[in-house]
């Protein structure tokens, strides 16, 4: 395993000490591991906090400043933080006007997230709403399993909901807005090489050359088929067609993100974003916003996802609205 | 009414600490394993996540001494909730909360028939936590059958030492049989039938629970 | 090799078409493989522009737009523009004030540049000044080699000499300032991994467990030295000794860039900057800016490298001054 | 005065498009060799920058049929120029530049003498160009020698054909002799003693272009 780090023990506690250095307009609770804006609370604005396993950067620290997320709470890598993390984030956080908390969905982190709740509920009086992003399409979806994972429509979420709040919307109102995104969103992903989760000190997967993961989340799990690679071109096809099977997005403007996994590099992201933009050009759907870069990632995975949210044009406003975060900025 | 000829003794607060010990230590030694597991069909942490809750859990015990296992319980699960995350942080948590729970305030002693009804609670609180069930491919498929076979040894009036192993042995066949499986809960299940052929990994660590409460209550 | 691409050979012209369906705002000449700002030329401004092998992105096309740079030009994979692409670039920018061509220092760069230059005195009236960057200090400079290569600074003067351009500062000015902000930054970078060039198809180099280049570059070339590994710590103090050796920065503000390399996750730079941070701070020097992430990368490599900037209140400003590109935004 | 028999024959135009056909087809079947050597000590692109400039040289002089030599080689070189980048674009495409410039303006035939004063003029450019010096480890070790050798072998009287061959053998000799060198000049140069014991890559493209001179010269 080669990797800049003191300690597999000890990185998302180095690490955060590097973001404090980085970010003195951030406020880092390095005990219980929580990035807050430095303004928060913000009297009267509901209060947003996420938060997940390390090891996706920017998400979800990087997303945490103004017009975006309140607070962020770092669990080890791909491992979700723990209530008690949540539950100071959501007293820190609230304004008066209650907190969202941004679920994406995995086992730990709904669980983890609902233990907060009912610690916040009996402990606190503040109001929680809790939204869970499931966009992957690469998983099936049924009742009677954990669903499908959030992934890449949490990004987009994080900073239209992010918007919102900044406007003034309520807590109904934003946790509305928050689930209609989500129902508006689908990702898929894949992968060429395997990441290596610190403390495993191996990579997760063996894959070798000629060969990729297909639908892959963003833990370096193994995705759902392993297939022969391809061009640019068939990839994206391969991660286009299953998003535009699963929901109509032809008539309303939608927003795509071609997001890369953390080891491609950035001329292959746009060469992907230019294949898939094609695609999406040929099957009648509009491209009114794009984001290309790495903003959900799986430590040093090689490999990419698409998103694509449909939106309205009230969503694109709150899209366009300033926001000013380690890993997004614009407006400000 | 019974053949078995061992006492059936009595958990004593120190059984607990030495469960709790013990399973350290098994978490400890097998954190490769466990997250060799967990790379086939998850992320590759449970190891990991064990090993970092249960040193917490140990650590904790040993510096507040609690005095009742109601305690112990309460303690040991209010330490995996904070410090392993995950999905194993909430479920072993819980647990081990509602283990606490079951327990009557201020006891240091249970016979075999109180700690079982603990143990079933704590599994009931897995249940509603997680929602698996049987075949799920999950730490239920090893935490049933081993209370199942502990309550069932208890009921014929064996030892606790007995019942100890004859949990642990139940656990380990519950979580060989996981490996058929198609995963429902979880991490695994994103990969569908890829699950298929791979032992689910916390039903290794729960196996490893009930070694431990094996070893600890042959000293009862 | 593995590789999110259609064919080596057509990567550049690949990546563009994604560049140009990602940034409507920018301007893209497929033909000459020029990024440009969507308004340029500005009347009265001087018009900047730079270029060199593809595979650094963000860098050059990423910093094209308000506040930073007016056009890109794109060589090949590792391989610097030609001079009738700078030539093209220099003619379509001028706003009558003349151009300033940013050259890293590489023969490559430098020779191509060069005879644009010629070029441009010979076939048109625009007024030329060219700046070569070459902060590298893990290259030992003689008058009888090549140099040190340019590396990290360059992301800090596109950005500190875009902000001057918008300032309306003339071509005098903005060459001196060029030249004043290479002189004080110095570089030094490493890697855990070779990259893999495109058209060659496998790894510039091996490098095994344990082991890690000192003082590479950004073109997948070895380093000066083959070391072991070490923990961040260590490896921190690597990057940034020679460089505090090679300059006196106490005293004097300092922007610092950790900069990726492309297939380092983003935790690991956040980490790395936290020590380097603390070597800086144990050093007596000021950081008074910084940046973190990919900005001037070497495809896939794992690694990264530190730039140190010497600054002064005038830099500073100019620093903050709004800017707006797809690699680098802030104020717009 | 001289023991040669052969006849020393004349450069044509059609002698100038066998040399760069030549080189192009020896590029490419050379590609991998030239990018492995630039991998060493370089950025892994030398054969592709050559293969990339020389299939466009071809392609241009096939479309359009330059009538005379000064026209081929300004063309040879601005093609380069425009198609290769890096080092090697402006130094191979000044190299053809500055042997265009020193050919008489028209001409379609050469002879060996007039020739020489060509190729002198082409190394000049890439001095003045790269101010690189013998023994900085670059084009320029394989490139003097082969000149030296050319005009040496013309000298003495020998033909065309010879001194092509004479040329070429000195070129492979130069290139071989850059692997000792501590690179002065070029990207290798960053990497100091390490550049010690490879071959330098454009001392090797420039070997093949007296390979293929010698082909060309051959039929001459
Ligand atoms: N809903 C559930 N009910 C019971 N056990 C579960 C459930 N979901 C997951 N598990 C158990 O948790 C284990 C994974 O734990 P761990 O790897 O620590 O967490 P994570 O999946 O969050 O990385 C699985 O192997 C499985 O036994
Ligand atoms: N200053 C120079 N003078 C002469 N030849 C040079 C000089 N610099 C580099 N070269 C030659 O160029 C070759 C490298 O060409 P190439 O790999 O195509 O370009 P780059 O180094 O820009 O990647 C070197 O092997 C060397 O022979
Ligand atoms: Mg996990
Ligand atoms: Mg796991
Ligand atoms: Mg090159
Ligand atoms: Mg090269």
């Amino acid at each position: 395993m080669k990797k800049l780090i003191n300690d597999p023990s000890s990185v998302v506690r180095d690490a955060l000490i590097g973001i404090a250095a980085a970010h003195p307009e951030l406020r880092i609770d390095h005990e219980n591991r929580i990035i807050y804006r430095g303004d928060t609370p913000k009297k009267g604005k509901v209060g947003l906090i996420s938060g997940g396993g390390s090891g996706h950067e920017p998400l979800h620290g990087g997303f945490v400043g103004y017009g975006m997320l309140d607070a962020a709470c770092a669990g080890e890598v791909f491992t979700s933080p723990t209530p008690d993390q949540m539950l100071e984030a959501t007293k820190q956080v609230d304004g008066g006007a209650g907190v969202l908390h941004i679920v994406k969905n995995y086992t730990g982190d709904v669980l983890n997230f609902e233990m907060a709740a009912e610690l916040a509920a009996s402990e606190t009086g503040v109001a929680v709403e809790s939204v869970v992003t499931n966009d992957d399409v690469a998983v099936q979806d049924s009742l009677w399993t954990a669903g499908r994972r959030g992934v890449g429509v949490t990004v987009l979420l994080e900073k239209i909901v992010g918007a919102a709040a900044e406007a003034g919307q309520d807590l109904a109102q934003i946790a509305a807005l928050a689930r209609r995104i989500n129902e508006s969103g689908r990702s898929m992903g894949m992968a060429l090489t395997s990441c290596t989760v610190p403390a495993a000190g191996k990579p997760t997967f063996d894959l070798p050359e000629g060969e990729m993961e297909l639908g892959v989340g963003i833990h370096g799990e193994p995705g759902r088929t392993r297939v022969p690679t391809g061009t640019a071109r068939d990839i994206a096809a391969q991660l286009v067609d299953p998003i535009l099977r699963d929901l109509d997005f032809v008539g309303s403007p939608v927003i795509v993100m071609l997001n890369g996994m953390g080891g491609t590099p950035l001329l292959e992201l746009y060469l992907m974003f230019g294949e898939v933009a094609a695609i999406l050009n040929r099957s009648g759907v509009t491209v009114a916003r794009n984001l290309v870069g790495n903003y959900i990632t799986s430590l040093e995975m090689t490999g990419c996802s698409v998103t694509v949210l449909k939106t309205d044009n009230d969503m694109l406003k709150l899209w366009d609205a300033p926001v000013n975060t380690a890993g997004l900025r614009w407006g400000a | 009414m019974t053949a078995d000829t061992g006492s059936t003794g009595a958990v004593s607060t120190a059984t607990i600490i030495a469960w709790l010990t013990v399973f350290r230590d098994l978490v400890t030694a097998n954190n490769a394993y466990l997250t060799e597991l967990d790379s086939a069909i998850g992320d590759a942490d449970h190891g990991s996540n064990m090993t970092r809750g249960m040193d917490a859990v140990v650590a904790q015990v040993g510096s507040v001494a609690p005095e009742s296992i109601a305690e112990l319980f309460t303690s040991a699960g209010m330490t995996l909730v904070k410090t392993v995350g995950g999905a194993s942080g909430p479920l072993y948590g819980t647990f081990f909360l509602r283990c606490g729970s079951a327990t009557p305030a201020g006891a240091t002693q249970l016979d075999s028939t109180a700690f079982g009804t603990c143990l079933r609670a704590g599994l009931e609180g897995v249940v509603a936590r997680g929602k698996a069930q049987a075949g799920d491919k999950t730490m239920f498929d090893a935490m049933a059958p081993a209370l199942a076979a502990y309550d069932q040894t208890v009921g014929r009036g064996a030892s606790l030492s007995a019942a100890g192993v004859a949990a642990a042995v139940a656990a380990a066949t519950g979580r060989d049989n996981t490996e058929p499986l198609v995963a429902k809960k979880g991490r695994a299940s994103y990969l569908g039938d890829r699950s298929v052929g791979h032992i689910d990994p916390g039903s290794a660590s729960t196996t490893l629970l009930f070694e431990a409460l094996a070893r600890a209550l042959s000293d009862t």
